[in-house]
């Protein structure tokens, strides 16, 4: 069972990047071939998405011929059509969506924890998927890695150590109060979606348009900054270096305190987790118990 | 009809991540395995997470490169937080033979 | 005014206590005893010469012209308490009187240190002894000397102080220890009428100097001071009487009136020179002392004389009852000497002051002896004092005898001795009294009263002397065994005091023309100068004495002996064989219910116990447990602890640490402030552009709902909408215009529905219509006309500007 | 700032040196822990002694004032200063603290630095609460002496000590709330009449609230102080923390805490709101001595021989409450004094528990019974804390009683109300009710003097209890000594406070005088309500305020309200005698002007 569920999540989610950038033919026609290679030449692929990106690329192309018809409304756009336009890519955008959602009701329901855990790597593949169609192919590369590499394993070692499946899943006492909250969640969610609908109709609200155009981050002390030189280079929208420019100027605050919190926690969790063997303690531990 | 099918917008992504997020919430309150909660919280961290990127890709340029900056910082923080958590719940686990969030009622009263 | 130090005269004795009790239990008992007798009889002859000297002069001064007060000596020593207009020196002043009242003092003060060298020798606690003794002086010579109230204050607590550590000296004895608290309390009660007292003259006067030396600043005695007396203060009372009786409650405490005598008979506990000096001698008198000492005061409000002598006659009575059935000699002895308080107090009572201070001298030395040859007799009787057990001790003690007889015969007025003449003179003022105020035959009665206390005196003073001295000893034999006359130490001063008894009567000889002529009443001219008035005109109002002839005195006088000499005859019939048979009968069958009674002191101390002490214990403690415990700490107290801890257990369901629980109040509360957020708030500006036509402009308001929302107005009030319209993002705002068929007011409402929520929310505002086109004012009305899912109205918004 | 002032700041800062001092102690040097606090309370003390030889007696305001702005955005200063009343408090406290320490020194042997360093540190906050004249300052140090009573009840305190400790804290702190937020409203109303904001109390002395605001704020004051009084219904926190208190926490808290009830009402209440002071007068006449009597008759029924002591506190405190309400200077000074040596009598009769307790561990008056045979020493200078605080004449407790019964017996009653029955000799009878007290002292003190230390030495175990040692003793003589002083020598002490006393009672009637209205300054007439609302409005900005506060100095006439309102609104009666100054000094009560600061 658990086994199917992995297998499913990885081929969906390694083949997500692939066709959430591929991008059409400037003139789309049946016998084209390999336009994912064109693609690639005329805008940097996300490839940093992963080597599954490229190798993705066939399913794209078969996908790329019942399209277009569906695209009439962005017909206005002077812009080319990107792949992502295709009713192919709203299907995979259903498909991730489902495949989150039934990921994340997979991990609320289960009383197996194995399954829970696998429940969960399923949706976070899924939400790599989406993040790439998102044009955040970094994202989505560290999504893959420090969610369903990192964090996984840790969750998967730790149901390993305390293997023993839980008595009884739903914490009935306080019942009513949560019965209250899942209507009340209920209430949000339906309103929220509400207002959240109602974005569509904003300006510039469709996703599946052609990818951002390049961004030239303005490089602290770099030559934006000294006229007479070279204006700073664009990267492509979502792209490790531009995601890194802007990281290592704006944030660099930031990101160095998060790497202090990392290790912090780092040290936290062997100070907490380790055992401790002072009989006091054990004493303690007695009490306790 | 085929609009909401096809042409994606932000707001599917938004809702998307709404629901993702109800569902983490609705694990957080009903499971007691505190394991099951603590990826409950990942999950709605990850709706978070989802939210902050449709919004980049809505905004583009810069301003949508912060937002991946953002997104990552909060990959950053929920991967310390899986961290101390999970020990938490071994160092308890160990002392109490059970990970059961409603039995963890010491520091009550 | 003649300045001199009479510090001197209460210091020695004080700086003699403050040695023998600092450093006193580090010597040997003769250097303490020394230094203790030293100090007093020093004090004894500084006042002596004191008196001899200047006083003397200024008295002979006086007499020359006896216009003004006499100033006697005086010395300011230093300022006490000043404040604002309130101000007591520590000022000293030795008129006449308070020269007798030293002399006397001193004098018998010395001659019991003496005596307790003796009686006291075997005490352990010989320094403390000596100590308070001095102590007691020191502050009796304050008492007497001070030249006002609050320094005489000091005195009188000071030796309360005295008695209470006196009488409770032999403390091991619960019950000794309890007379004396006993007696400082019901002093205290005394001190209480005391100090209102002082507050009331001073809130009459200015003043509570009794004498003031220089002329511009008032004293109690000036003028003034008199006529504020005499005003009438409450209850169409003058003033003296008011505080006459305040300050004679303070002499009812100290000098053992009804109702505060009860302290007294018990006070005999303390060792029996304290007795002899404390309790017989000086400072029971004190309270006759301060009476006579504010004559002046007194001597205008005859209400209040007429109460100071009818509860001396009262008391001396019923104490002189009391005593006959005692079997202890010193009781027998306190009782007496209430019984002769009661006599001063008359005496002072119906203005006969000289008689009252010449009572007092006399006793003092009569009673201070009877006390001495009690203690001699106890001394010689191993301490105990029951004279059923003795008897026959005339051939044992032969001083001690013959002193003691003499004392007898002196208080029960018989002829050459002291206390003939005093009390003598007491009896005829009574008789011969009569005030303004009093009801006729006032004076006659308290004369009737005195004369029954006076054989009553005789009788069971002979009684006493009889069981104690004559017949055959009723002691068992190993205290007959050593039965031995007292050492001279204490034989010494009993026979000076009898001396004195002989003596001092011949200083106050009677009115009678044929003495007078040749032997003047040296009492009364010396006293002159401090009582009542001073040489001044007897002021209206106060006593007259009466001046009977000599017949009339003569056979008052007459009268007076007969009554002593029955009562000794009497108890010489009844006891001069020891308890005779006839007593036995009397007491038994006729006179059983008045034997009891009169031994138990007519039950008073138990009366005092059920209505005044115990009911004052239960007070205390229902006043503790009920209101204290139950109703502040428990009810107050712990009760708003127990509503703060009771909320606290409420809210504790909440934060129970439990992550969930906090999380369904997260969530709950989420959902509600989205519910109440969510609702769009229809709002819409008018304004009047033409003659019944109004412009309206609606307010879709702003967020995600408002893009598609419905406008819908209502201009006629019928329900139904009369204008709508879509708003999109970007469309200039909704306007539209309405005429009205009439002026005046319009209730308009303005619904919209939102393109998100899919609410509604309604306004209603009154639209004021005017003839004339131009602005209409801002609308006043608002009504919050709410649809089912209510919507809130926009407070203060709404008017054109 | 005279140099003189300094003093006063060095009384405040040596004890919190020494404190910081003992901190570095190391935990072991218990001696070298005690050293130091007993030199640097003694070294305090002979300081204090100092301020009397600048300080002059015969000016009645506040003097050495050290002034220092504080945290001028709040408008609050570090101002401190001495007057009449406070000098003698202040010498009590700095006077007391060394005795409790040294005789602390065998008693408490566990965390010997920390008591020492928080006795210091209660030092600080007393002295501090006694001469501050910035209310705010004053409210920090009142709120700083709970914490070190807190804890020295809490942790060298007896079996309920917690219980009593929070019962403690909490009933303190019902009534400093009320107060601070009192305190707040002044601080605003002030702003709003001028635009300065401050808490100077010598300014805010100067504002008029209308009668109905003076009565609450009067109570909101009233509840704080009368719950540290403690008077009558507020006192059950008393015995409590007494019983529980270690012997030094028990003699600092009766010698100098009780103290803040009565100078509080005097210092600040009275002044700030004589309106309702006056409304207030009689009741607290009342309560006052219904104290006496109430504590008189449970002190009566008390085993305990420390809670018996307590609630004779209580009943001496009340006299100290009538004293102060019955407005006469006998009474007044009669009531400062009942202070004094209530400190130094009820501190005698504490450490003489405390001495017992030492020996015996118990205070149980039916364990002990003739004891004066066995510790005779000790017995005398017992018995003359007794006899001091029972009031016997020629020791203080007398004088302090006499003087309040005194001024009470002769007080016209004018500041009574007028509804009063009027065949009743108001005053005369409160006196004859709280002379009643002398009765009842002596009752309960010489039953529980006669339960102690007559009677026969029946108990076992006090047989051989050892006398007062020498360090005992040096405990008690200044204590004793004192009693005999202030007894037989009232004059110095009374004379230093004389005129202070007179000033305030001069002060109190001239703002009593100041007719009602909205919210003004002294010796002007209060605005028409509108311009009082106008007043509230402009308090936002305080500079055109000020201007408006200036315009009756600019132009010499004084009716001239604060916010320009008409001269007509006020009435004529409002017009002062002479032509009024500027604010705040106004002519009839030169009081009001801000203090000298020690230069005459």
């Amino acid at each position: 069972m658990t086994r199917f569920w992995m297998a499913l999540a990885l081929l969906l989610a390694l083949a997500a990047p692939a066709f959430a950038q591929a991008q059409p033919p400037p003139v789309p026609s049946p016998s084209r071939v390999a336009p994912g290679g064109a693609a690639a030449a005329r805008q940097r692929p996300a490839g940093r998405g992963g080597a599954p990106a490229e190798a993705a690329q066939g399913d794209a192309r078969g996908g790329s011929d019942e399209k277009d018809a569906g695209g009439a409304k962005a017909a206005d756009e002077a812009a080319p059509k990107g792949f992502s336009n295709s009713r192919m890519a709203a299907l995979f955008f259903w498909v991730f969506a489902g495949l989150t959602i039934a990921g994340a009701l997979f991990v609320i329901t289960r009383r197996n924890l194995i399954a829970a855990v696998m429940g969960m790597v399923a949706t976070f593949f899924a939400l790599a998927g989406l993040y790439a169609m998102l044009y955040a192919h970094f994202l989505a590369a560290i999504q893959v890695l420090v969610y369903a590499g990192a964090i996984m394993v840790l969750f998967v070692f730790v149901v390993m150590i305390l293997n023993r499946p839980e008595d009884e899943p739903w914490a009935l006492q306080g019942l009513l109060g949560k019965g209250l909250a899942g209507v009340a969640i209920l209430y949000l969610l339906v309103r929220l979606s509400g207002v959240l609908w109602a974005i569509k109709d904003q300006p510039h609200a469709e996703m599946a348009g052609p990818s951002p155009p390049p961004v030239a981050v303005v490089v602290k002390g770099g030559a934006a900054e000294h006229p007479g030189k070279a204006p700073p280079r664009e990267d492509a929208f979502g792209s490790t270096r531009a995601v890194g420019k802007v990281l290592f100027n704006q944030y660099l605050f930031p990101f160095e305190a998060v790497s202090l919190v990392l290790l912090v926690a780092v040290v936290g969790g062997i100070a907490v987790a380790r055992p401790h063997r002072d009989e006091d303690h054990e004493k303690k531990i007695v009490v306790v118990s | 009809m085929n609009d909401i099918f096809y042409k994606l917008t932000v707001s599917h992504f938004l809702i998307l991540a709404a629901v993702l997020f109800a569902i983490g919430t609705v694990g957080v309150l009903m499971r007691r395995n505190a394991l099951i909660v603590m990826m409950s919280i990942e999950l709605m961290m990850n709706a978070a997470n989802l939210t902050i990127l449709a919004f980049a890709r809505y905004h583009g340029g810069t301003a949508g490169l912060e937002g991946h900056s953002l997104a990552f910082i909060v990959i950053a923080v929920a991967a310390a937080e899986a961290a101390v958590g999970l020990a938490i719940v071994v160092a308890v686990f160990r002392t109490r033979r059970h990970a059961d969030i409603d039995r963890l009622n010491l520091l009550k009263n | 005014m003649k300045q001199a130090t009479l510090l001197w005269i209460p210091a020695l004795p004080l700086i003699g206590a403050a040695f023998n009790l600092l450093f006193g239990r580090f010597l040997s008992r003769r250097t303490v005893h020394l230094v203790a007798v030293a100090a007093v009889a020093a004090s004894f002859f500084y006042a002596a010469y004191l008196v001899g000297g200047p006083l003397w002069e200024a008295f002979k001064a006086w007499r020359g012209q006896k216009t003004e007060v006499m100033d006697g000596l005086y010395q300011h020593v230093y300022t006490w308490i000043e404040v604002g207009s309130f101000k007591v020196d520590l000022a000293f002043r030795m008129d006449t009187l308070s020269a007798l009242m030293v002399l006397v003092v001193t004098f018998v003060g010395s001659l019991i240190h003496i005596y307790s060298t003796g009686y006291m020798s075997e005490e352990p606690r010989y320094a403390a002894y000596f100590g308070y003794l001095n102590l007691f002086t020191g502050a009796m010579l304050i008492l007497v000397l001070g030249n006002n109230l609050p320094v005489m204050f000091i005195g009188w607590e000071g030796v309360g102080l005295c008695s209470y550590l006196l009488i409770g000296f032999w403390f091991t004895e619960e019950a000794f220890a309890y007379a004396g608290r006993k007696a400082f309390i019901v002093n205290r009660i005394g001190d209480f009428g005391f100090l209102l007292g002082i507050c009331l003259l001073f809130y009459a006067t200015g003043t509570l100097d009794i004498y003031s030396p220089n002329a511009d600043h008032p004293s109690l005695m000036s003028e003034s001071s008199v006529a504020a007396y005499r005003e009438t203060f409450f209850g169409g009372e003058r003033l003296a009487l008011f505080a006459g009786i305040l300050l004679f409650i303070g002499a009812c405490g100290k000098s053992a009136q009804i109702p505060l005598y009860v302290w007294l008979p018990d006070a005999m506990a303390g060792p029996t020179p304290v007795s002899a000096l404390i309790h017989a001698a000086t400072m029971v008198t004190a309270g006759v002392y301060m009476v006579a000492r504010m004559s002046f005061l007194y001597a205008h409000s005859t209400t209040a004389m007429a109460i100071v002598a009818g509860v001396g006659a009262l008391t001396a009575l019923m104490a002189a009852i009391m005593a006959f059935a005692q079997t202890d000699l010193k009781r027998v002895l306190a009782y007496s000497t209430v019984s002769q308080l009661g006599f001063m107090f008359v005496g002072v009572g119906v203005g006969a002051y000289t008689a009252g201070i010449f009572h007092l001298m006399t006793h003092a030395f009569f009673k201070a002896g009877l006390f001495l040859a009690a203690g001699s007799v106890m001394h010689a009787m191993s301490g105990s004092g029951d004279i059923t057990k003795m008897g026959g001790l005339k051939k044992y003690l032969p001083q001690t005898h013959i002193c003691f007889l003499i004392y007898c015969l002196a208080i029960a007025g018989i002829v050459p001795f002291a206390g003939f003449f005093s009390k003598d003179e007491i009896l005829i003022g009574a008789f011969g009294t009569e005030a303004q105020g009093w009801f006729p035959m006032y004076g006659k009665v308290l004369w009737i009263l005195l004369s029954l206390a006076a054989l009553g005196t005789a009788f069971y003073m002979f009684r006493l002397y009889y069981l104690v001295f004559s017949g055959e000893n009723r002691s068992d034999p190993e205290t007959r065994g050593h039965i031995h006359e007292s050492p001279l130490s204490m034989t010494g001063p009993l026979i000076v005091l009898a001396i004195g008894t002989l003596v001092v009567g011949f200083l106050g000889l009677p009115h009678l023309t044929f003495v007078q002529k040749y032997v003047p009443n040296f009492l009364a001219e010396w006293l002159e100068p401090s009582l009542v008035d001073f040489g001044r005109p007897s002021l209206e109002g106060s006593i007259h004495q009466a001046h009977a002839s000599d017949v009339g005195l003569l056979t008052l006088m007459g009268i007076a002996l007969g009554i002593g000499v029955v009562g000794i005859l009497l108890a010489s019939a009844l006891y001069s064989k020891g308890p005779s048979s006839v007593v036995a009968r009397f007491t038994a069958g006729a006179g059983a219910e008045i034997y009891r009674l009169a031994k138990n002191k007519f039950y008073v101390d138990e009366l005092y116990d059920k209505i005044i002490v115990r009911p004052f214990r239960w007070i205390a403690l229902g006043v503790f447990e009920v209101i204290d415990r139950f109703l502040i700490d428990w009810v107050l107290v712990e009760g708003s602890a127990f509503v703060v801890d009771l909320f606290g257990r409420i809210t504790r369901w909440f934060q129970n640490g439990q992550v969930q629980r906090y999380m369904v109040g997260l969530v709950l509360g989420g959902a509600l402030i989205l519910f109440f957020a969510t609702r769009p708030d229809a709002d819409f500006d008018w304004q009047q552009v033409d003659t019944l036509t109004v412009q309206f402009e609606a307010d879709v308001g702003k967020g995600p709902g408002s893009n598609g929302a419905e406008v819908s107005f209502d201009f006629d009030d019928d329900g139904t909408a009369d204008f709508t319209a879509t708003w999109k993002k970007g469309d200039p705002p909704v306007v539209t215009t309405w005429s009205f068929s009439r002026p005046g007011e319009h209730d308009v409402s303005m619904t919209l529905k939102d393109a998100v929520f899919k609410k509604t929310g309604t306004v209603e505002k009154t639209v004021v219509v005017e003839e004339a086109s131009g602005h209409g004012e801002a609308a006043a009305v608002e009504k919050a006309a709410t649809t089912d899912e209510s919507a809130r109205t926009p407070v203060g918004a709404g008017g054109a500007q | 700032m005279s140099p003189a002032s300094y003093l006063l700041l060095a009384v405040l800062a040596l004890p919190l040196i020494g404190a910081i001092l003992i901190m570095f102690v190391p935990r072991e040097e218990k001696e070298l822990a005690r050293g130091i606090g007993l030199g640097v309370s003694l070294l305090t003390f002979v300081v204090s002694l100092g301020i009397l030889g600048p300080f002059d007696g015969r000016i009645a305001s506040t003097q050495l004032v050290f002034d220092k702005e504080w945290i001028p955005i709040l408008g609050t200063h570090f101002k401190i200063g001495v007057d009449g009343i406070s000098i003698w408090l202040v010498m009590l406290t700095t006077f007391l603290t060394p005795v409790v320490l040294l005789s602390a020194h065998r008693a408490v042997e566990d965390r010997v630095r920390e008591f020492v360093a928080i006795n210091l540190l209660l030092e600080v906050a007393m002295v501090g609460a006694f001469v501050a004249l910035d209310l705010f300052l004053f409210y920090v140090f009142w709120e700083l002496m709970l914490i070190p009573m807190y804890l020295l009840i809490g942790m060298w305190g007896g079996q309920r000590r917690v219980y009593a400790s929070i019962k403690f804290v909490i009933y303190t702190m019902v009534g400093s709330l009320l107060m601070l937020a009192t305190i707040f409203y002044l601080y605003a109303k002030y702003g709003a009449v001028t635009g300065e904001y401050t808490t100077d109390l010598d300014k805010l002395t100067t504002l008029v609230l209308p009668q109905r605001a003076q009565v609450w704020c009067f109570v909101a004051f009233a509840l704080a102080f009368a719950i540290k009084v403690p008077m009558f219904p507020f006192h059950t926190w008393l015995p409590d923390a007494h019983v529980e208190a270690p012997t030094a926490g028990s003699v600092i808290l009766a010698g100098v805490l009780l103290k803040f009830g009565v100078y509080g009402f005097m210092r600040f209440a009275m002044p700030l709101f004589p309106y309702g002071a006056a409304v207030a007068a009689p009741w607290i006449a009342i309560i006052g001595v219904a104290g006496i009597v109430y504590g008189a008759l449970t002190a009566f029924v008390q085993d305990d021989v420390k809670k018996l002591v307590a609630y004779s506190s209580v009943s001496h405190l009340g006299f100290c409450m009538l004293g102060l309400v019955a407005l006469t200077p006998q009474a007044i000074e009669g009531s400062i004094y009942t202070m004094l040596s209530h400190g130094l009598t009820t501190g005698g009769l504490f450490l003489a528990i405390g001495v017992l307790y030492e020996r015996r561990h118990t205070r149980r008056m039916a364990e002990f019974g003739g004891l004066w045979a066995q510790m005779p020493v000790f017995s005398a200078l017992f018995l003359l804390c007794v006899l001091g605080s029972a009031g016997l004449p020629g020791l203080s407790g007398f004088i302090g009683e006499f003087l309040t019964i005194f001024g009470t017996f002769i007080s016209g009653g004018s500041h009574f109300p007028e509804g009063w029955p009027s065949f009743i000799p108001f005053p005369k009878l409160l006196a004859t009710a709280a002379a009643t007290g002398v009765i009842l002292g002596a009752v309960y003190l010489l039953y529980m003097f006669q339960k102690v230390m007559f009677g026969p030495l029946s108990n076992e175990r006090n047989k051989n209890l050892p006398d007062v040692s020498w360090r005992e003793i040096a405990v008690f003589l200044p204590v004793v000594a004192l009693i005999f002083a202030l007894g037989l020598f009232p004059r110095p002490f009374l004379r230093v406070t004389e005129n202070t006393v007179d000033r305030f009672i001069s002060d109190y009637k001239s703002r009593l005088a100041e007719e009602d209205g909205p919210p003004h300054l002294r010796g002007q007439p209060p605005p028409e309500e509108g311009a009082a609302a106008g007043d509230e409005a402009k308090a936002g900005e305080p500079a055109a305020d000020a201007k408006a506060a200036e315009e009756p100095k600019a132009a010499e006439q004084p009716t001239a309200p604060p916010s320009a309102a008409p001269p007509s609104a006020a009435p004529p009666a409002a017009q002062p005698a002479t032509p009024t100054p500027a604010p705040p000094a106004p002519a009839p009560a030169p009081s009001a002007a801000p203090p000298p600061g020690g230069q005459p």
